[in-house]
């Protein structure tokens, strides 16, 4: 047993945490505008990330699901606002555990081509083709990507041109009415088994909780530079006790939730999928009600400063707000945690 | 301008194909089923197979881990006692004292010690192991003097460790830790418990111990106590404080024992009254007493140091079981009780074992031990409270474990220090926020 | 509107005070043996406060629900070892609304006879006859009261001579067992509607949580006491932020839950039956979820000598916990609760 | 010996057979049926009449109380709004301004405020009446002046409260609050803001303002701004302090709108730069500043005088007629989150009702004050965690009202004094616990 990084790992991580901070947004005035692609795409196809899901065969360089998890931490953290985890981890995972052709692959891995997972308008789950629908993490996709009802294959479709005023302003999400048209984007390969899908879902889940660290991780340190400079009665604010205690459980929280996501990546290709995907579900739970607790002692430590629109702290807190609810909140984590664990053999 | 992916990147593709290419991992396509091959148990603290071989991050067992693994569930399931442990204190102390020297016997106490000073020799993360399984099994717990025998690892003589160290993991001889006084609770430097040097021939030959120390526990089955004291006649705070070895049956101690809340006996006062112990009994340095209390409650906070983890799983384990039986209450804020508690657990499993493995090198426990303590105490605290949820008045009816353990968990946020210095650990050494007056 | 005390009302809760002032154990070894019933039962008789729920005409002297929640917070907040609640609000109430004799209510009113409700193994609610059962509040009792299924009349039965050992040091608890041996104490009265039953449950579910208000504010007091002048780090420990704060937050919750229990108080004489159980309810699992907290937050404000035998801190604890679960703690009221609401008709 | 009851137990007793006597109270034969007549709406603010006459614990109506209940129930019923407020800034503003001036116009604002200055003349209690009704009824917020208007109320000269009271309460003159300063937040005594006194033949005939005001809400709409300055040069802390009413059309005020982090602008940044108000519109005593600042900040702290227990109520409201309509999420955690809700609302209602009861007599908000802007941070937190997790992603695909209350909620414990500075106030003043460095 080994929960330690290797050295490549961390220098992974340092240079993904690089890239991210060239590509951070540093003010919300900063941010792009709803429906702008972002060029910078390119340098996560430069840099490797848009093919960690894609086999080598068709252009991608596969990379574990820790390696996801590292990525997605540093560009949650920095708030970058590129679909990394909807085209590269979710659509590009989908497509390429269906046996979409080499050339689809390659075109998502070199950035040409951006897809967005469908999910219904709950978030919950990914929609069928025919249901309303959210393409989530859509900025500069070319087409959203659901599942056909009855054949279990997946389908490119066209999301509404009415952009949705969803409350995240870095990770866009658009409308995918029932009557969507569809596109046609290459061959997307065959039907997929629900284990298939499941393992996708899995670490797109991790994914995403690894991006709910990153984003506590940013609010805590945000925090604790503002109770560091800022004085009050004479003192920085941050030598008050009630306020040391408050970042100190923050931190807590960030340590346990990095913990979960690290195992949930590791998980997610070294163990079977009902596993794969509890572990996953376990760490969604955490992140989810954690980021939460986190964001909120955040904004509680910045006071009045952190509820103008000027500052960083509702970046986060919307992009947290999103993050919770994608796939399951807590509260949809822990009943289907529940079934899983009930249905669990006794020995 | 750059042409493919950085090193680094390049660097976990190799090692992920490498591993791909040896038919590690599962992957999309679900290679390698045969190597699962052990069913789902416990908290889900399957036993998993990894390659031996260069480091590489992964929760799975090596084939040592999981041979020692699958011997000592094997172990366990022969031999660890199904009775309830007693509730009387003597016959508790005794039944526990006696389990203590089965398991050492068998080879899985000390499991991170050298082996000349009685233990395996085997890397930390076994430690993990052991607490998983214990937790697993549902057994008594193990003992709890991990704390106590790694101050004597790493600041005593050797010959002090080979003294001491074989009788302490094996339980023949037993230990207590007296740093608590009745003025020195979180403020442990204002302890006033005096070991006055006695010198003799200008050389100290011994210490003279007067003063009375608190929460002293399993005090009155111990034949050792490490013994923090002010050596330095005058000294104030962390100054002139020193650690000794303290034969229980010196002349001049006496011990009381404290009835706890929950009606145990495992605590008591420990008095002393110019009690004398040879200065070959100084552990360490003279004046390096706070040095050693420190290091040592690093590990009194280590959720696996002393077993807690196991603890909590075994409790999580029997309520599961009750869940499965129906017998647990039905109302709607309690039905994701057991989730939210599985949730807490496995957060503090992989905490404990990314500690461990960051221990792997032979570091010892810095501040960030404190995120651990405070981790573990919000499991304790929240598994317990649903314990008292979901049976409801059955633990209300019968005053005994249940009662003891939802005061044991609320204790954890009070013993080896509060959460409040937790906390204060946490934000000033941790994340160097500002500290009052300075 | 008024929700403030009378003057008469202030000078009988300060008249029970010091009543209870007199019968409270002063540490744990004061408290009186299991088994024991506790000769100062006839002060409370001289008081009038076994008359409060008894008609004038059987010897009683009618308070209302309000003097009855001031009294029951008086006697917990000192864990006066006395059945106040079990005896002569729950079983006399029970009795004087199935028209029960003249002479059997005098008896109770006077204190030569106590009785204790009968709940079942969960401490719920009331127990049928032929269920096994807990006869609660229990010291001293003659006997326990229980239920006729079929015909809705009240029954008095004999308690086991097996003691529980039950947590809570100062009300007793005893087992019923499903055979237990029916006991003439006079004339019980007829059938009582659910209507009416429903109504002394609401009282006494009031009463327990002035109990637990009482035991919160008792836990408060000690607390207050003892980080004022516990010294450490040179300072008293009642000087740390996060002490003050711990504190301030315990005295919201005993400000908040004495109202709402003023509130069912007034309520169980004032409105119709639903409402009274809605105003109970509401004040109960407010009561029950804070009382822990409140008992939390002073075992850690007190530390490590909360947790001895000889301190009184356990006392309290105990007595909350049992009081909590007593007719249900927040997670069965809020259950109950969540049922009253959405059954309500919307206008 | 003593025989029979003490009297106040017999005092007790007296009453409630009067009372009982008199036809009044339900007890458990069911008496008195025919005075409850309304049927039972909102979040349980069932009507209920009480007879008028001596004092007594009553929560029901008197019947004045009752009269003025249904007069404003109907009132609402049919004036008012039912169009959704506005979410552009301006707009909305204007939608409540118009609105405020309907409520005054019917009768409705300013009910226990003297008629003499353009009040009702009616006990305290009655606003605990027109917030449940107006929660109850779903209607937008009433103003939020209550605190601004005690103020002049307590410490305006009469000439003073003839002037600015009708036009403040009628909403015809509308006004802001100066008293937070980009380094005087928590520590509003580190104000910086000046108001120099400016002499004319040895008396002081005017102040002239220098500084900056931050998050002063409606600024950007209002006539007339209530601001809090140093008055006295070189004065330190809370010392020194005036309060001036000054014209927001006076020169040499800029005034810039602060976008929050829901989009909107209710907020402002004030610049003076040497805007000169003559010293008649000093409120109270040169240097009486921090006093008047205190007790306004009293008012601003409760929950029903600035009228957010009615807010509250309205979420529930919509809450719960959304969970009949099956519309909000089910998963088990979130089942019993509307009971828990209007548990907490409860909780805030009934102590609001004790606040008041406790006011009838004239008194002004003490320390106390604290423990109810704590419990109203609490509920109104719980409650809109609540909303956000039962309307599951309708609020996040919609940016607008939803996430604003959410941010608003997470703002309570920071506006009108941190929770902390609330919690600090409660140690202190209510419980009396000791300072540091006393």
């Amino acid at each position: 047993m080994d929960a330690s990084l290797t050295d490549e790992q961390q220098a992974l991580r340092d240079t993904v945490a690089r890239l991210a901070a060239d590509l951070a947004p540093q003010s919300p005035a900063g941010l792009p505008p709803k429906g702008s692609a972002v060029a910078e795409w390119g340098r996560l196809a430069e840099m490797g990330l848009l093919g960690m899901r894609i086999p080598e065969s068709a252009g991608g360089m596969p990379l574990s699901g820790v390696e996801v998890v590292l990525a997605a931490e540093e560009l949650g953290k920095r708030v970058v606002p590129l679909p990394f985890i909807g085209s590269a981890i979710c659509a590009s995972g989908l497509l390429a555990a269906a046996g979409a052709s080499a050339e689809l692959l390659e075109s998502l891995s070199s950035g040409r081509t951006r897809l967005a997972p469908v999910l219904d308008r709950t978030l919950a789950r990914l929609a069928h083709r025919g249901e309303p629908g959210v393409a989530w993490d859509a900025r500069g996709a070319d087409a959203g990507l659901a599942i056909e009802r009855d054949s279990g294959r997946l389908v490119a479709v066209r999301p509404s041109a009415d952009r949705l005023n969803a409350v995240d302003l870095t990770r866009e999400l658009r409308a995918v009415e029932a009557s969507a048209e569809v596109v046609d984007i290459g061959d997307v390969g065959g039907a997929l088994s629900v284990d298939a899908v499941n393992r996708v879902l899995a670490l797109t889940m991790t994914a995403i909780c690894a991006d709910l660290v990153g984003v506590m991780q940013a609010a805590l340190d945000l925090s604790v530079a503002h109770v560091s400079a800022r004085v009050q009665f004479g003192v920085p604010v941050g030598t008050f006790q009630a306020v040391q205690h408050m970042a100190a459980e923050a931190q807590v929280s960030v340590e346990a939730a990095r913990g979960l996501a690290w195992y949930a990546g590791w998980a997610v290709d070294e163990l079977d999928v009902p596993e794969a995907l509890l572990a996953a579900r376990t760490a969604k739970a955490y992140c989810s009600e954690h980021a939460r607790e986190v964001i909120e002692a955040a904004l509680q430590l910045h006071g009045g400063v952190a509820f103008t629109w000027e500052h960083m702290a509702h970046v986060l807190v919307r992009r947290a707000l999103v993050g919770r609810q994608t796939l399951g909140d807590e509260h949809a984590q822990l009943d289907a945690i529940t079934a899983l664990r009930s249905a669990a053999a006794v020995p | 301008m750059q042409s493919g992916p950085p090193p680094a990147v390049q660097g976990c593709a190799d090692r992920h194909a490498r591993r791909r290419g040896e038919g590690l991992g599962r992957g999309a396509r679900g290679e390698n089923q045969a190597r699962m091959v052990l069913s789902s148990r416990g908290t889900g603290a399957k036993p998993r197979i990894r390659s031996e071989g260069e480091h590489e991050m992964d929760f799975r067992d090596s084939p040592d881990e999981h041979d020692f693994r699958i011997r000592f569930r094997t172990w366990l399931a022969e031999h660890a006692p199904r009775e309830a442990i007693p509730v009387e204190p003597d016959a508790r102390a005794a039944f526990l004292h006696a389990w203590h020297r089965k398991l050492y016997a068998a080879g899985y106490i000390g499991l991170s010690f050298p082996v000349e000073y009685g233990g395996r020799g085997l890397p930390v993360t076994y430690e993990a192991i052991y607490n998983d399984e214990l937790g697993a099994a549902g057994a008594p717990p193990g003992p709890a003097f991990g704390h106590i025998a790694n101050a004597i690892r790493l600041y005593g003589s050797d010959e002090q460790k080979k003294r001491h160290l074989p009788g302490l993991l094996s339980s023949e001889i037993r230990w207590c830790q007296g740093f608590s006084e009745p003025g020195a609770g979180s403020d442990l430097a204002n302890l006033s418990t005096r070991a006055e040097p006695v010198e003799s021939n200008g050389v100290v030959a011994s210490y003279r111990i007067t003063g009375q120390k608190i929460w002293t526990s399993e005090a009155v089955w111990a034949d050792w106590c490490l013994l923090l004291a002010r050596s330095e006649p005058g000294s104030r705070r962390h100054h002139g404080i020193s650690v000794l070895l303290v034969p229980m049956r010196t002349p001049g101690i006496d011990c009381r024992p404290i009835v706890t809340a929950s009606g145990t006996r495992e605590f008591a006062e420990v008095f002393f009254d110019g009690a004398e112990v040879d200065a070959a009994n100084l552990l360490g340095e003279p004046g390096q007493g706070w040095a050693i209390a420190m290091s040592l409650l690093g590990y009194e906070r280590g959720p696996a140091d002393i077993g807690w983890v196991s603890r909590f799983a075994r409790t999580l384990r029997m309520l599961e079981d009750e869940a499965r039986a129906g017998t647990l209450r039905p109302e709607s804020t309690l039905r994701a009780s057991l989730a939210k508690a599985y949730v807490d657990l496995r957060a503090l499993q992989v905490q404990v074992q990314r500690t461990l493995s960051s221990r792997k090198d032979g570091s010892t426990p810095g501040p960030e031990g404190s995120i651990d303590k405070l981790l573990m105490t919000r499991t304790d605290q929240s598994l317990h409270r649903a314990m008292m949820d979901l049976r409801g008045a059955t633990p209300l009816l019968d005053d005994g474990l249940d009662l003891d353990l939802y005061f044991w968990s609320r204790a954890q946020s009070i013993f080896g220090g509060t959460s409040q210095i937790q906390r204060d650990i946490v934000a000033q050494r941790v994340l160097r926020l500002p500290r009052a007056g300075k």
